[in-house]
């Protein structure tokens, strides 16, 4: 069975979407926030905000905007997961905890084992990983592994790619042996017949830095083929993008005040929106481990959609199921780069965030546009 | 004659788009007409006469008394010979596309200022947040021309894919000041930290104070620059301080040699 | 409910009507005249054009290149205008809803995303369920997979290929199937930069012409109605003709759709090295009534180029505009999102504008050529109600040609043709023929039995503001534009084949998966239960 | 054509007569004096007359530190052809091959003008990739590295469509030595006057040329009636006491200008009187019908 509370205290699950409801249509700027659903979840979620005309965003919109920054500002090469452990016969990985963004990784993109696709399968494939954490230097056998701490990162991406391009960098940073290490690696790049860096924005990198890696692709791309494969945000990010995508023509961060969708990032920013006052009333979705908001400010309204047991101390609270645990969920796959939808591993009859939504927005009157 | 004055009645309940109030957009409308100008970007209407009591004046020169971090978009899209004062801060955006004319702000301003400035002259008495002059969400340039000169501190990543004009800010500068560089000259007195000059392509920035040269940049030696000279003749009036540190000989860092290594770090010797 | 549209000029050429008359429907269908029956609805169409609703053959309205194109371009889509009531999201510009809203308005009720990846049909089938109003179906995309180069390499027996197909299209629910640029991706990954009709993809050894063609018979072998849907190899190349002429030459007699040829109408002749050869395309055409084709015409205005053809489109990254785009080398196709305007100033915008209009009014049968901007490749569907004014007036397109480069005329046929389109053969275009290269028997035709799919446009000299805002459209009897606004939404259905197949190739296919990929292959199954809304899709017959 | 009397001076009842011309200004900036007059003298070389050169050129003023943008020692310069392009021509190059090659140098535009001529724009690309672009106040310049810094040239110049060419006066005196006197004191005393230039060398040309020719296919000659040579042997127009001939040409920006310069050279050389200097200042003309300013002596007269 669901349930509800108000305040700690137990609703039945029909009253907890009434006054889910009421309390969404009085707010002037209502927030829906985190956003931690399914892809059918996340849709049901950006409909509510457009006829509240407020504002949505996801938990995980600095790194999916990271990636989506470099993409639109500058441009980016992808390719799959697949794709990458068929054909890639050097990849590149970028930053510590990639196997804790995406702990299926090293068994997907089967690192330890030769290429299979392209006139190279069968020759062993070079691995480098570039800044790792301490339990992942030994992660993969035969890799080559180059220290950096998260703020060296961008620095070494760029010497990287002065060295490929032949250009001159600082005697001072880089000495003559460190300088001959580069070139070696320079060439191993050069030399790939289907290069590919994997990163996670999540693990910290910021658009600069990402910018500078697709940009080193970009120039690889001259006379070899290189790409990447990203690792997607948290809590079903990537399928709420997309849904927001078509939905809206925007990722996260956009909001309906006017009555169209305007994305701005700094604008509709949750946590921003929050503690500023400028959204009056906030619908908080974090399906998948219940995670709590990162804003500061206790004292408006407050409708959580979490997990059992991810009560918050105030406001509304409804249970909902864990997407592709207690119910079938259509998710991106970081395995496969596409929806996919996921079986239950648990059963049971919590309701999906979807159909939470969908009965609160039974409830809410449509909104006459002005 | 007494500029047209829009004086703050309170705090706006919610962020207000003031696009629509540079003097241009405003010339031919009644007092009342003004009044009923929708600037709220929320469901919940708010109209110019919610937020500000007015004074009818010239119309060439719009002044603010009283500001808010609310205000968005002042200035934007603002043509030459008109001017703009506010008397307080400002929001987001200030000068966004400004084709010319003259934007002053005596308090500080949000972020994203100066975004794809064309020609306008915008100073800041106070502090700016991140972003300035730099691109929207999408867009590839940044601030296209014109002159910023901010006398406070500026966020992160000012000046991001500048392409054309001068940034001068006397304070300390945030993070990665000068990201994305593609031409065009930041002046900056303050403090600097961060990856400064990061992916510059062909911008120049005189740093008053050596920042930690990066990876990628690269020696030049020190020189007389001319083109030095001339901008510290040009900037004097805005900046004393500025034209003083481009009046000496300069060490010159080339970089980002990640890119094609023809932007350039400029520091006194 | 019955309802009668009275009085209208009827153009319905799949019954061959052309002329005043009247149109019945009730509960969704047209029906016949009822005897001395009194309509419960009314609607005087007098001084209107009835028309069935219109069918788009080829336009990328979903799907994850799609996608990327709207996530790439925040810049170039910022809303405007807050929506009427009853509509979310139809003021969303680039939306699924939006698309939905302005196809609409201009009288279509069915339209063909034609690249549906298999590994990402999921996705496309979301995007195609939130577009409302309009029915919408999905070409697959093969010709760069793995497997099916494998096959053809080993030279396996038709039925093992003609399964796999079948498999594919039936469980990524599409109408049939796209081949893009076939093999030339997978020679992209492995570095050629360039891939002709007889190249030989690395690895595989098999040249464009025998994926195609291998494709070509297995679409019949399984009933698919519609022809294999080409996207042949060397688009947008000066003197590309070559590569069109011989393709067609290749085409074995078997039915063979030809995608948006305009992009292969080049020659190169003139100091720039390009002109157009559509003249010599169009006497080709003309004479292979097995061929069909999508014109892909080039309309001046900020676009984005979205396609699978992943090799040209990196070849078009430095001519991008705005400079940016997205490459994504996919399982087999993937796809490549530039942007670019088209200017009529621009020289070789002008020659493409041009080629285009050439193949349209050099194509004799309306039912062999169909209408498409390959949207938004050649420019948005929106752009169409221009398009069908330029085709019907000469007068439209001299004084569109007078305001293009005159060096660019030069080199083009187009001032000297003086056809105009009449009512009749713009729905032979849009209705009779697109029906027909989909095997559809319900739609495109007014005929008693169709779904009551109709379009009424109020008759002006103003063809464009009249096609651009139909006066009335109904959706299975539903009114739901009127004067140009559509007043509420109804959802559409997503239109199927299930090709009949030996199911032998499953059990090879998921074995196939485990062992390359690792994976089981449900993970790219598409669910009816995995799409919001129930009843998404409805099947349409393949052919005996 | 008997004149008016001034100080002893004859002046003629004529007029000089003038054509239209488009002009440029460029201001050119070195480390010291020497180097900003040398790199002008190089560039204004070789252009005393459109009859054989790319252009007429010469020196307006020289400029003190605080008088140019970059706050070094400078010279501002004129140039005029027939045509925009014809000045874009010369401009480029000149300043490619006297002004980029002399040390120190940076140029500058010296007015908005009506139009503008690519003159930094032409020649950027001798940085080989390396120039960089900068732009204050609404100029733009490169900045093109070479052999001593950088060579800092801006991007376009103005060029003033109507400006005139040909302002003269016809110096007469005794003999070389007093004629000379004469007409150098007209010089300086033209050369403080903005806005003007004398192309010829120092201000003065003695070749002073007739339309027509007794050749063939030559289009001017030696204009024999100022000839003191020839006096007895062609029609001149030299009185007995005319025993040589100088002229100072005058470009200038505007009708006003040539006026005013003028002006003050006839002043100079009246002021200096028959004895030591000239007898007789007439001025150059063809009959008035092809070119529309005419300067007459008479409305100069101090």
């Amino acid at each position: 069975m669901s349930k509800a509370t108000l305040d700690g205290k137990a609703i039945t699950l029909d009253d907890a979407c009434k006054e889910a409801a009421r309390i969404l249509s009085g707010a002037k700027f209502p927030l829906v926030a985190g956003l931690g659903a399914d892809v059918p979840g996340g849709r049901a979620a950006i409909l509510l905000a457009e006829r509240l005309r407020g504002a949505f965003d996801h938990m995980a919109s600095r790194d999916l905007l990271v990636d989506l920054d470099v993409k639109r500002s500058f441009g980016m090469f992808t390719t799959t997961a697949n794709e990458a452990r068929l054909r890639a016969d050097v990849v590149v990985l970028v930053g510590p905890g990639l196997t804790k963004q995406w702990p299926g990784m090293l068994e997907r993109l089967a690192l330890d084992q030769a290429p299979r696709h392209g006139s190279h399968a069968g020759t062993p494939r070079k691995v480098i990983w570039l800044g790792p954490d301490a339990s992942e230097v030994g992660a993969i056998a035969g890799a080559t592994v180059i220290p950096a701490s998260l703020q060296e990162i961008p620095f070494v991406l760029g010497v990287w790619r002065a060295r490929v391009g032949g250009r001159p960098v600082n005697p001072e940073k880089i000495d003559a042996a460190k300088l001959e290490r580069v070139d070696g690696l320079a060439e191993t790049l050069k030399n790939a017949k289907f290069g590919c860096f994997v990163w996670a924005a999540a693990a910290g990198l910021d658009a600069l830095t990402v910018e500078m890696m697709q940009a080193l692709v970009t120039d690889l791309n001259v006379t070899t083929r290189f790409t990447g494969v990203h690792i997607g945000g948290r809590a079903g990010a990537s399928g709420v993008t997309q849904a927001a995508g078509w939905m809206t023509g925007f990722p996260p961060r956009t909001g309906f005040g006017r009555g169209y969708p305007e994305h701005d990032p700094w604008r509709f920013e949750a946590s921003r929106l929050v503690d500023s006052g400028e959204a009056d009333a906030a619908l908080w979705i974090s399906a998948f481990d219940g995670e709590a908001p990162g804003w500061s400010r206790a004292d408006i309204p407050l409708i959580t959609l979490a997990p059992a047991g991810a009560a918050p101390a105030r406001g509304l609270f409804i249970e909902v199921g864990q997407p592709g645990v207690t119910h079938d969920a259509v998710l991106m796959a970081q395995e496969t780069g596409g929806l996919t939808l996921r079986a239950a591993t648990a059963r049971s009859d919590a309701p999906t965030v979807a159909e939470v939504i969908d009965a609160i927005m039974a409830n809410v009157s449509e909104v006459a546009p002005c | 004659m007494k500029p047209f004055t829009f004086t703050l009645r309170q705090e706006p309940p919610q962020r207000v788009d003031l696009s629509a109030l540079t003097p241009d957009r405003l010339a031919g409308k009644s007092l009342a007409e003004i009044e009923k100008i929708e600037i709220g970007a929320t469901r919940a209407s708010t109209k110019v006469g919610d937020v500000f009591q007015l004074a009818e004046g010239d119309l060439k020169n719009v002044r603010y008394e009283g500001g808010s971090a609310r205000f968005d978009l002042v200035g934007a899209k603002l043509l030459p010979e008109f001017s703009i004062h506010v008397e307080g801060d400002v929001g987001l955006q200030v000068g966004r596309l400004a084709k010319g004319g003259k934007i002053t702000i005596s308090g500080s301003a949000g972020a994203y200022a100066a975004s794809g400035n064309e020609g306008a002259h915008i100073e800041i008495k106070g502090n700016v947040g991140e972003m300035l002059a730099a691109p929207l969400a999408g867009e590839l340039a940044g601030m296209s021309g014109g002159r910023v000169v901010v006398r406070g501190k500026a966020g992160a990543r000012a000046g991001d894919r500048l392409r054309r004009g001068i940034l001068i800010i006397e304070g300390d500068a945030g993070d990665d000041l000068g990201s994305r560089l593609i031409a065009g000259t930041i002046v900056a007195l303050g403090a600097t930290s961060g990856r400064v000059g990061y992916l510059n392509k062909r911008g120049s920035l005189v740093l008053a104070k050596r920042p930690e040269i990066g990876s990628t940049y690269v020696d030049c030696g020190a020189h007389a620059f001319t083109f030095a000279r001339l901008f510290s003749r040009a900037l004097k009036a805005d900046s004393e301080a500025a034209a003083a540190v481009l009046s000496g000989k300069l060490q010159r860092y080339g970089g980002d040699t990640a890119v094609y290594g023809k932007g350039e770090i400029l520091t006194p010797v | 409910m019955l309802t009668v549209l009275r009085g209208g000029h009827v153009v319905d050429p799949a019954t061959g009507k052309d002329g005043v008359g009247d149109v019945w429907f009730e509960e969704g269908r047209i029906v016949a005249p009822p005897a001395g029956g009194r309509a419960d609805q009314e609607i005087d169409c007098v001084g209107h054009i009835v028309m069935a609703g219109a069918i788009d053959i080829h336009s990328h309205i979903a799907g994850g290149n799609v996608n990327t194109a709207r996530l790439l371009l925040p810049e170039l889509h910022r809303g405007i205008r807050a929506r009427l009531a009853n509509t979310p999201l139809s003021t969303a510009k680039w939306s699924s809803y939006e698309t939905g809203r302005l196809y609409a308005q201009m009288g279509f009720t069915t339209v063909v995303e034609p690249a549906m990846a298999p590994h990402h049909s999921l996705q496309t089938h979301f995007e195609l369920n939130d577009v409302p109003i309009l029915d919408k179906g999905a070409l697959t995309v093969l010709g760069n997979d793995d497997f099916l180069l494998r096959q053809i390499r080993a030279a396996e027996p038709a039925s093992a290929i003609n399964g796999y197909v079948a498999t594919t299209v039936a469980g990524t629910k599409s109408l049939g199937l796209k081949c893009i640029n076939p093999g030339g991706c997978e020679a992209f990954k492995e570095n050629m930069r360039a891939y002709g009709l007889d190249d030989v993809v690395p690895f595989y050894g098999l040249t464009s012409r025998q994926i195609f063609q291998g494709l070509q018979k297995a679409t019949q072998a399984v009933g698919i109605h519609h022809p294999l849907h080409l996207h042949m190899n060397n688009l947008g190349i000066a003197g590309n003709i070559q590569t069109a002429l011989d393709t067609i030459d290749a085409s074995q007699g078997l039915p063979l759709h030809l995608a948006h040829i305009q992009f292969y109408a080049y020659g190169k002749e003139g100091d720039n090295a390009f002109s157009s050869a559509a003249a010599a395309f169009a006497e080709k055409i003309n004479a292979y009534p097995n061929v069909t084709v999508d014109v892909g015409q080039v309309m001046f205005s900020q676009t984005v180029t979205i396609s699978s053809d992943v090799l040209k489109q990196f070849n078009s990254m430095p001519g991008a505009i705005p400079k940016k785009g997205a490459i994504f080398d996919g399982d087999a196709n993937g796809g490549g999102i530039v942007p670019y305007e088209y200017k009529i100033s621009n020289y070789y915008n002008a020659v493409q504008w041009a080629a285009g209009l050439e193949l349209f009014l050099l194509i004799k049968n309306p039912e062999q050529v169909f209408f498409t901007t390959d949207h938004p490749n050649g420019g948005p569907f929106t752009t169409y109600p221009e398009l069908f004014a330029l085709l019907m007036s000469a007068e439209l397109r001299e004084q569109m040609m007078s305001r293009l480069p005159a060096e660019a005329l030069k080199y083009t046929t187009l001032p000297s043709i003086k056809r105009e389109y009449t009512y009749y053969e713009l729905a032979q275009m849009s209705r009779s023929g697109a029906a027909k290269l989909f095997g559809f028997t319900d739609r495109g035709t007014l005929a008693a039995g169709a779904v009551a799919d109709v379009a009424v446009y109020k008759e002006s000299r103003d063809k464009a503001g009249m096609f651009r805002r139909a006066a009335y459209v109904f959706k299975d009897g539903d009114l739901v534009v009127k004067d140009g606004e559509v007043s509420h939404y109804k959802r559409g259905k997503t239109l199927h084949i299930s090709p009949r197949f030996d199911k032998n190739i499953n059990k090879r296919l998921d074995s196939y998966y485990e062992e390359l990929y690792g994976l089981p292959r449900g993970i790219f199954d598409v669910p009816d239960a995995a799409l919001p809304h129930k009843d998404a899709f409805a099947e349409v017959a393949c052919k005996e | 054509m008997q004149g008016i009397v001034r100080n002893g001076v004859r002046i003629d009842d004529s007029f000089a007569e003038a054509f239209p011309m488009a002009a440029t200004g460029l201001i050119v900036t070195a480390p010291t004096r020497k180097w900003a007059n040398q790199a002008a003298a190089t560039a204004t070389g070789y252009a005393t007359s459109v009859i054989g050169c790319d252009c007429e050129a010469g020196v307006d003023v020289e400029l003190s530190e605080e008088e140019t943008p970059d706050g070094r020692p400078g010279v501002r310069m004129l140039f005029f052809a027939f045509s925009t392009k014809g000045a874009e021509k010369a401009l480029v190059n000149r300043v490619g091959q006297c002004i980029l090659t002399c040390p120190g140098t940076a140029l500058y535009s010296a007015f908005d003008g009506d139009v503008k001529v690519k003159v930094g724009d032409s020649m950027r690309q001798f940085g080989d990739k390396w120039q960089m672009s900068k732009a204050i106040d609404g100029r733009r310049f490169w900045r093109v590295p070479v052999m001593d810094g950088e060579f800092l040239v801006e991007s376009q110049v103005g060029v003033i469509k109507k400006t005139v060419g040909g302002g003269n006066l016809l110096v007469m005196g005794a003999d070389w030595e007093s004629t000379m006197r004469a007409t150098e004191a007209g010089v300086e005393a033209i050369k403080d006057v903005r806005d003007a230039i004398m192309p010829f060398p120092g201000g003065i040309v003695r070749s002073g040329s007739k339309v027509g020719s007794q050749y063939k296919g030559m289009s001017a000659s030696t204009n024999d009636a100022y000839c003191p040579t020839l006096k007895g042997v062609t029609k001149t127009a030299l009185e007995p006491d005319i025993g040589c001939t100088l002229e100072i040409v005058i470009d200038g920006l505007s009708d006003d200008v040539v006026r005013e310069a003028m002006r003050a050279g006839l002043k100079a050389i009246i002021d200096l009187g028959p004895e030591k200097g000239a007898k007789r200042v007439g001025a150059g003309n063809y009959g008035g019908k092809l070119g529309p300013f005419h300067y007459h002596l008479k409305d100069l007269l101090p």
